[in-house]
């Protein structure tokens, strides 16, 4: 089963999916949801072979195939997948699904087609396949820059308040960053022998001048993409104003785009130059985890609040990159796991609030619990993931992400530490402003306001908790397939994990 | 009597011309400016030939002769064109398209 | 007296050429003697056989590699692969030149000497069949450019300029609609190109100038002799550096460089959209095919003194076309700018001195030449009453009202942007590395900064096609005749394939990149 | 840090070692897990449980007590008294490796028996003081929550496992805190203490993160091996953070000021998490993590100041409140001064704080319970000055009161006396003048108890009715309510002596806690002290009576300076307010307003300078013809000087 071209097929089902729904008569709307659910969950289904098949122990990148494409430029169609990349296509092919669930209505009210808005999903979900199973830098940086094609749409076409600035600004943030990629994807095939297969240039030796320029170009679009401060603006914006499923898309898994290229690009391509800049890729994390915790609680915007807060979380993320230690760099692959749950989760119930208030602001809302209970605890449950309590999965991570910076860099992941306090702030504040406290007047008037959630999302919201649950009990089967992945890529960075400090006290006692 | 008098001719018939075109207004007169710069390439294209001392360069006028006047034939149709129009010769007129 | 010595002509080799000059003849007979009725027909289908006729004799010489009639054209990789775009191109251009389904009559005027804005001039607006000159027009040009992009002396190349310059002028006054914008594109753009083409002249006359008083051999201006020339001329430097510098200003006028690009904005808005795409298209494979063999023949060995300057023209060019494009409010004008920040791109991977900058450029011609053409033809479909609807605020909604051509525009205009999986990503990749690989960083990063400003423009017409509402004078799109459709889909699945798929074509140019000298 | 330094004594305590389950006590998961399921069929199951889910609410506690209780005895006739069971690896990454891991010794043994014990009571009496709330299910799955936190937390066999448990008795304590979600207030002191616990929580996650990077590891039995060859510097400053996670859940100073507003959930929540079982979590990690306390001094010093301060402070507020429940917390808050004093001092004294931990649960409970029964037969009244007589209409209530009140007190024989008389004791035999300070305190406490206590319970229970106008008849609380007062008041009574006699003995087999160090020479005889304790709590006692037995005005009276300060929680809310609240709001504010126009001002603005030369360089464009010749001519002119400037070596 190994042999089958796991990749390949789960990068082209989705697209082939979206033709199909595209073709299907207009009239029948119904029909084309179903069918991109019903394709979504076959790409789901081979991806839970392909997770079984992995394995755990084997190559670092398995399910390799690759194709001649372009052979002027040493240009192939190369895909294989590391633990890393196999967390994150699992991710995809969880979320889609989930989405497409949860976006059963959301087209409707736009005025547009409503195949297309699914089709697009589906679209999507290729790219993002597309993107982490690439091992070629070209084929990356292809899937890299087409897949904000498909979101540039899901958001202009389909999303609320001022989605057009959104979309713009999104669309244009993301290719300024994308094109300082291609300068430095250009640069690295001329210094890279003309190649841009992965494995070769991880074996390349790269002056330190040109490596410098050649990974600030690279990490200068993954911190766009991700966002890191100061590059966040766009997210809030485009989060804003995406319809929810696209943003729980756009967060959960579009952004990690940027952390697993920093990942699988920056750190193996560019190791000497990741040493350099890791004091500053901190400090833009730092920042971040700081700066957008705070920024979360002033919002007034519910999916704007939590825009932010995941740029806090892509700070956490950051800084349990570039610490440089097996703990941290899994538990910054981990959290991209668990914030595309945790997150995913949260924008979907701040969706269905949104949908049936008509309204993102916060003040719109106000005791709204008492109407719908079992919305309002998964909402409170999606934010104490959120807030990463132990128990649920991000706490894992996060915990991670702490100890493993810890034992390298100590103010950094105190500082790191505050930030937790902060993320009890914004998540409470937001849970007390909504749910809590005297119930709103005008709500009580709005129909829609009084179902509570209804099968179809109970579906959606059932299998989230049931993961972050999971793995906030018992993240091992995850952090066995993250952790190989991790330590090699460590070990390309030429960086080990520091003694403790008091040695030989486990050998002792174990 | 040195040659180089004719390449500074040729020079400053070159200068003349491109300045004219920038200073007058008048479309034909314009186009004999332009002329004027063909020629003066013509000019400098066929002393170069006598101080080379070989043929090249007068053939080459030859030819530039023939492309001129080609020249003033398409120029002229054009020019008339829009004169019937506009009933107007100034270059100046003719400025719908802009920014 | 000695015996002339007549230089041998390979015919075979011409035979493009000859085609298409030859026909252009017949056209103006066929213009003389046949009746009008018929005459559209007749024209068309001549002058598409002479440029497939071309066509199939390019792919014919495929493997020639020689210098022909006493060192006037060279029949190399580069004129053919180049010859072959510019064929292409010209049977796409010319489809859409002879669409006559969309707007009665053809895009043309009846009769050019009809005074415009007069009482005539409204009736044959109205529906009298277009002027069938522009067909032999049409095939002069392409002949000239044929002989542009082989010429392998100055001389030659200079009345290749005129004689594919001259038709042009004459094209772009003969819209039906609109006709004191088009007459004054073609004034501007003739006044303009003569003065352009002076400058070139002046610069032959310096070159050849400067050949002179090499010890075995004659002066000239063939590219054998000026590359000599380079290398050991005893003649003043001054002269090659002021030949050089002229010479390139009238290329790069052509090319639409800044601060040569004055003309461009004007003349692609005034034009009739069919030649403008067909001026965006060929000429601009014409000129940097010019370009390409002037510096990397003639002067290659003065590369260290022109690149820095070509380069500054160049990030100019590209600053220019893409800064400019910001507030365009009219598409042909938008897309003018557009094509003058592609030929900042072009003008890098000319910069590369090496064969995969030769092969990087041809391809980007090449892939753009096919973009550019589709987007075009899609403006000549966007149409209300008073003809074409070009202006920007009219386009609001029309992702609604025709999704299909605002879908195709839409990747078009990706394709400019450099989106990957369209030609233009690779058409970047092609030219930006051979630049990187020469040490001309600083050209890609002007070239990367300058895009990000460019994708702007491009994603205002994407936002007014699909995320605006229609309006009341949102235009319709009309059903294209089969020309135009034909013309259009050969552009975008061009675009699609080699964007999915450039390998053939990328090969193709990389083994056609070498000169001969 | 040298000066500091010099008072760290190292004394490290010897390995430890656990001994693997096997037996019943291979089964002690089942005390976490079973609450934790129950909590999870009464959330899954919505209305559908609600007519019998407070029942299996019951029923979970009550058989977590049994497996409790077996396991207890099953652990007595151990030779190795503590017991490992390792359920799954939780987190294993490099050289990190963290157990899903119980750990069952006596320590852990005594907190079972308490909060399943004294749990259990508590939720048979909230099912009846719960029975007219609509959300009584949703009450009950968070009560078991919180039993199965709290459970952990104790049974934990590594730092993360307890720190697990720690946020889990957070989220509880929120979640019915804010349990009538539906009042403002009631949602603000939620948040309030959820967000003051994370402060001591990051405190505790850094200490955690401490110890793996010194040792490698967050095992208990490990890190104690371990931290002897710890820098003393190391050590305070692990233990300090520690101290820090302890405060923010205990309620110490300076993180005090949310266990008061806490009030505002269900009073059974009260007695159960904010007086008998969660706020004594802080304790539990002090005493667990004795090895590491013992190890330096000058922490030790900090633990004790802590405690004194925060006792003093809880007896001055509790003494000006005029809310039954807010007095009841306050006490709270002196009464865990008291434990952490006794934690601070070391040695023998970590047992006699347990000892005072496992009293104090059954007689705050006592009294909360007690509380929650007079505001239930008074119409949910809290202000005491609006009490009074109430010893007629509730004789099983006012006698459970006071049997909790003369524990609280420390008279003779009830438990208060066996459990903080020791502990004022071991004050006074510390080192020189601290031994003065710290006993000096304590005894001023146990003064300061009696008093507000007693003015309490006067004005509770005695003196003229100064009742609202609409309570005509006040009602003792059902069978359901007092069965659990009166065990509990049985336990007041007799708690004391029994365990005052047998848990110190008992805790030996801890890690840690079974090594008797010398004290110093108390500076007073023993029975100097005991006399004099047993005096203050007699005056103060006394004092309150003579003041509050012909009842008090029914509105605010005026004050001195330090009654307005006392009724002011002492201004640290004020501070709070100035020094956190305030500034942050303002921050927020302020980083949002940089953040759109600063940052993505940045961003707009580049575009905006785009377009805006865009739009000026457009104006080049003139249109006319000549000047486009120029344009034309200037750009040849430059290119040619170009080309001349290279050729004259000008420029390359």
């Amino acid at each position: 089963m190994s042999d089958f071209p796991f990749l390949s097929v789960l990068t082209v089902a989705p697209l082939v999916g979206a033709l199909v729904v595209v073709l299907l008569p207009r009239r029948r709307p119904e029909l084309a949801k179903q069918v991109a659910l019903g394709w979504s969950l076959l790409v789901l289904a081979l991806s839970v072979v392909m997770w079984v098949s992995f394995q755990v122990d084997g190559d670092r990148l398995q399910f390799r195939e690759s194709y001649p494409w372009i052979p002027t430029w040493g240009v192939n169609f190369t895909f294989a997948a590391d633990g890393i990349a196999l967390v994150m296509l699992m991710l995809i092919a969880v979320l889609v699904p989930l989405v497409i669930l949860a976006s059963w209505h959301d087209a409707e009210s736009s005025k547009r087609s409503v195949p297309v808005y699914f089709a697009l999903l589906l679209v999507l979900e290729c790219t993002m396949i597309g993107v982490f199973a690439a091992a070629d830098v070209f084929l990356f940086y292809v899937f890299f820059e087409v897949m904000l094609v498909p979101m540039y749409f899901l958001i202009g076409s389909y999303g609320g308040h001022q989605r057009q600035y959104a979309a713009v600004k999104f669309f244009l943030y993301s290719l300024v960053g994308g094109l300082f990629m291609l300068a430095a994807v250009v640069g690295l095939w001329v210094v890279g022998g003309k190649t841009l297969d992965w494995q070769t240039l991880t074996q390349v030796d790269i002056s330190t001048g040109t490596e410098r320029w050649l990974f600030l170009g690279f990490f200068l679009a993954f911190a766009i993409k991700a966002p890191f401060f100061p590059f966040h603006t766009w997210l809030p914006d485009a989060g804003g104003a995406a319809p929810a499923g696209a943003a729980a898309l756009l967060v959960g898994v579009l952004d990690k785009v940027g952390t697993f290229g920093i990942l699988r690009y920056c750190l193996p391509l560019f190791p000497e130059a990741s040493k350099w800049f890791a004091p500053w890729a901190l400090a833009l994390g730092l920042i971040g985890i700081i700066y957008a915790a705070l920024l979360a609680v002033g919002q007034s915007d519910l999916k704007r609040l939590v825009s932010y807060t995941s740029i806090a979380h892509f700070g956490f993320i950051g800084v349990g990159i570039f610490a440089f230690t097996t703990q941290a760099g899994t538990g910054a692959v981990l959290y991209m796991l668990n914030h595309g749950l945790a997150t995913g989760l949260l924008f979907l119930v701040v969706g269905m609030l949104i949908a049936r208030r008509g309204s993102a602001l916060i003040k719109d809302f106000g005791g709204a619990g008492k109407l719908m209970p079992l919305l309002a605890g998964v909402l409170f449950f999606a934010g104490l993931a959120s807030l990463a309590l132990p128990g649920t999965a991000p706490f894992v991570s996060e915990f991670l992400v702490l100890i493993g910076t810890f034992t390298v860099n100590k103010p950094v992941a105190v500082i790191a530490t505050l930030g937790i306090i902060l993320a009890a702030a914004y998540v409470l504040w937001m849970v007390q402003r909504t749910t809590q406290g005297t119930l709103n007047p005008e709500l009580t008037g709005i129909e829609a306001m009084r179902r509570d959630l209804s099968l179809r999302e109970k579906v959606v919201v059932a299998p989230l908790i049931a993961l972050v649950l999971l793995l906030g009990f018992y993240p091992k089967p995850v952090t066995d397939v993250i952790n190989p992945a991790v330590q090699a890529t460590m070990q390309d960075v030429g960086k080990t994990d520091p003694a403790p400090e008091v040695g030989s006290v486990q050998e002792a006692s174990r | 009597m040195t040659p180089d008098y004719y390449l500074i001719l040729a020079a400053v018939l070159f200068t003349i011309g491109a300045v004219g075109v920038l200073v007058r207004r008048n479309a034909i007169v314009l186009f004999m400016c332009v002329e004027l710069m063909l020629n003066a390439a013509n000019l400098t294209l066929v002393t170069f030939s006598r101080i080379n001392g070989d043929l090249n360069g007068q053939i080459m006028a030859f030819f530039v002769m023939v492309v001129a006047a080609a020249e003033v034939v398409i120029g002229l149709a054009i020019i008339m064109s829009i004169f019937r129009t506009r009933r107007s010769a100034s270059v100046d007129d003719a400025n719908l398209l802009k920014y | 007296m000695t015996e002339l010595k007549l230089p041998s002509i390979d015919y075979a080799a011409l035979s493009p050429i000859l085609i298409m000059l030859g026909v252009a003849l017949l056209g103006v007979l066929v213009e003389a003697f046949v009746p009008r009725r018929h005459r559209h027909l007749t024209q068309l289908s001549l002058a598409l056989v002479a440029v497939l006729g071309a066509l199939v004799m390019v792919v014919f010489n495929a493997d020639e590699r020689l210098v022909t009639i006493g060192g006037a054209i060279a029949v190399d990789g580069p004129t053919l692969f180049l010859q072959g775009a510019i064929l292409v191109l010209a049977a796409m251009a010319l489809l859409l030149i002879g669409e006559r389904s969309v707007e009665r009559g053809g895009a043309f005027v009846a009769q050019a000497a009809v005074t415009a804005e007069s009482d005539d001039d409204r009736r044959q607006a109205e529906g009298s069949n277009g002027a069938t000159e522009v067909y032999p027009l049409t095939t002069f040009a392409v002949g000239g450019m044929l002989i542009f992009v082989a010429a392998n002396d100055l001389l030659t190349m200079f009345i290749a300029l005129e004689v594919f310059s001259l038709p042009l002028y004459l094209l772009c006054a003969l819209a039906r609609r609109r006709r004191l914008l088009s007459q004054e594109a073609a004034m501007k753009y003739f006044l303009l190109g003569a003065y352009a083409s002076a400058f070139f002249l002046f610069g032959v006359a310096l070159v050849y100038g400067f050949t002179a008083g090499m010890p075995d051999r004659a002066a000239g201006v063939d590219f054998a002799t000026v590359h000599a020339a380079v290398k050991d001329s005893p003649a003043s430097p001054v002269l090659l550096f002021a030949g050089m510098a002229l010479l390139a200003i009238g290329l790069l006028f052509k090319a639409a460089a800044a601060p040569f690009h004055v003309w461009t904005p004007d003349v692609y808005q005034g034009a009739p959209t069919p030649v403008t795409a067909f001026m965006a298209a060929c000429t601009k494979v014409a000129a940097f095919g010019a370009l390409l063999r002037v510096f990397h023949v003639a002067f290659a060995d003065a590369a260290w003194d022109f690149t820095p300057i070509l380069g500054v023209v160049a990030v100019l060019t590209m600053l220019v076309g893409a800064v400019l494009a910001v507030t365009q409010t009219d598409i042909k004008r938008l897309l003018a700018y557009s094509s003058i920040a592609n030929a900042g791109y072009l003008l890098v991977g000319v910069l590369a001195p090496t064969g995969a900058g030769v092969a990087g450029t041809m391809f980007y011609l090449a892939a753009y030449g096919f973009s550019v053409l589709a987007a075009f033809a899609v403006v000549t479909l966007v149409r209300d009453a008073d003809g074409e609807a070009t202006h920007l605020s009219r386009w609001a909604g029309l992702g609604r009202r025709s999704p299909f051509y605002a879908g195709v525009f839409t990747f078009i205009l990706l394709a400019f942007a450099g989106i990957p999986l369209t030609s233009g990503f690779m058409g970047k990749f092609a030219v930006f590395g051979p630049a990187l690989e020469s040490g001309q960083a600083w050209l890609v990063v002007a070239g990367v900064l300058t895009s990000m400003v460019l994708a702007f423009p491009y994603l205002r017409v994407v936002v007014m096609m699909w995320l605006s509402e229609p309006g009341d004078s949102t235009p319709t799109v009309t059903v294209p005749g089969g020309l135009t459709a034909t013309a259009l889909m050969i552009g975008v699945a061009a675009t699609l394939v080699l964007g999915v798929l450039p390998a053939p074509l990328l090969d193709l140019a990389t083994d056609a990149a070498t000169f001969v000298r | 840090m040298d000066h500091i330094l010099t008072y760290a004594q190292a004394e490290p305590t010897g390995a430890v070692t656990y001994a693997a389950a096997s037996g019943l006590l291979s089964s002690v998961w089942l005390l976490v897990a079973i609450p934790l399921v129950s909590a999870a069929i009464l959330l899954l199951l919505g209305r559908r449980a609600d007519r019998w889910g407070h029942w299996l609410g019951v029923a979970a506690i009550g058989v977590a007590f049994v497996l409790g209780v077996a396991s207890f005895l099953q652990l007595r006739g151990l030779e190795n008294k503590s017991v490992e069971l390792s359920l799954w690896d939780f987190i294993a990454v490099g050289n990190l490796r963290v157990d899903f891991g119980l750990l069952f010794d006596p320590l852990a043994a005594v907190f079972v028996l308490l909060i399943t014990g004294v749990g259990f009571l508590i939720h048979l009496y909230a099912v009846e003081y719960m029975a007219h709330d609509e959300g009584r299910r949703r009450f009950f799955a968070y009560f078991n929550l919180f039993v199965a936190a709290m459970l952990l937390l104790v049974l934990g066999n590594n730092y993360v496992m307890l720190y697990f448990g720690w946020e889990g008795v957070g989220l509880a304590s929120y979640l019915l805190i804010s349990f009538w979600y539906g009042r403002p207030s009631a949602a603000t002191a939620g948040k309030k203490a959820f967000l003051m616990n994370r402060v001591g929580d990051a405190g505790l996650a850094i200490g955690i993160f401490i110890m793996f990077a010194t040792l490698g590891t967050t095992q208990y039995d490990e890190v104690f091996t371990g931290v002897g060859g710890l820098a003393g510097g190391t050590v305070l400053v692990l233990g300090l953070l520690l101290l820090l996670g302890a405060c923010g859940k205990s309620g110490q100073f300076p993180l005090q000021a949310w266990l008061p507003d806490a009030m505002e959930g269900p009073t059974p929540v009260s007695a159960l998490i904010h007086a008998a079982t969660m706020v004594t979590a802080g304790v539990y990690l002090i005493a667990r993590s004795n090895p590491i306390f013992s190890a330096n001094a000058t922490l030790q010093l900090v633990v004790v100041s802590v405690g004194a301060v925060t006792l003093l402070m809880g007896c001055l507020i509790g003494a000006a409140k005029d809310d039954i429940k807010r007095v009841l917390a306050w006490s709270t808050v002196s009464q865990i001064g008291y434990m952490f004093l006794g934690v601070g001092l070391g040695g023998g004294a970590y047992a006699l704080a347990i000892v005072h931990l496992l009293a104090h649960g059954f007689f705050k409970a006592n009294m909360f319970l007690g509380a929650g029964s007079v505001m239930h037969g008074m119409n949910d009244q809290v202000d005491i000055r609006r009490f009074g007589g109430l010893s007629k209409y509730m004789k099983v209530t006012w006698i459970t009161f006071m049997m909790g009140w003369l524990a609280i007190i420390g008279m003779f024989p009830f438990s208060g006396f066996f459990s903080k008389e020791p502990i004022i004791v071991a004050a006074f035999e510390r080192e020189g003048w601290t031994a003065w300070l710290f006993g000096g305190a304590a005894l001023l406490g146990a003064g300061l108890t009696a008093f507000y206590m007693t003015r309490l319970f006067v004005l509770t229970f005695h003196g003229p009715k100064r009742w609202t106008e609409d309570i005509e008849h006040p009602h003792e609380s059902p069978k359901l309510m007092t069965i659990p007062l009166i065990l509990l008041a049985i336990g007041s009574v007799g708690a004391g002596f029994l365990l005052a006699t047998s848990v110190p003995d008992w805790l030996t087999a801890t890690a840690g806690l079974g090594g008797q160090t010398e004290g110093h020479e108390a500076v007073l005889s023993h029975v100097v002290i005991t006399v004099l304790s047993l005096l203050v709590t007699v005056l103060g006692a006394g004092l309150a009576w003579m003041l509050f037995r012909a009842g008090t005005a029914t509105e605010p009276q005026p004050a001195g300076v330090l009654v307005t300060a006392a009724r002011r929680n002492l201004y640290t809310d004020a501070f709070n307010e100035a020094v956190f609240e305030k500034p942050g709001i303002f921050l927020t504010r302020a980083l949002v307003f940089l953040d759109n126009r600063g940052v993505d001002g940045l961003v707009n603005g580049l575009a905006a300078a785009v377009g805006g030369g865009s739009g000026r360089l457009r104006r080049l464009q003139t249109g006319f013809v000549r000047s486009y010749a120029t344009s034309i001519l200037t750009g040849a002119l430059l290119v040619v000087a170009a080309f001349l400037a290279v050729q004259a070596g000008w420029l390359a």
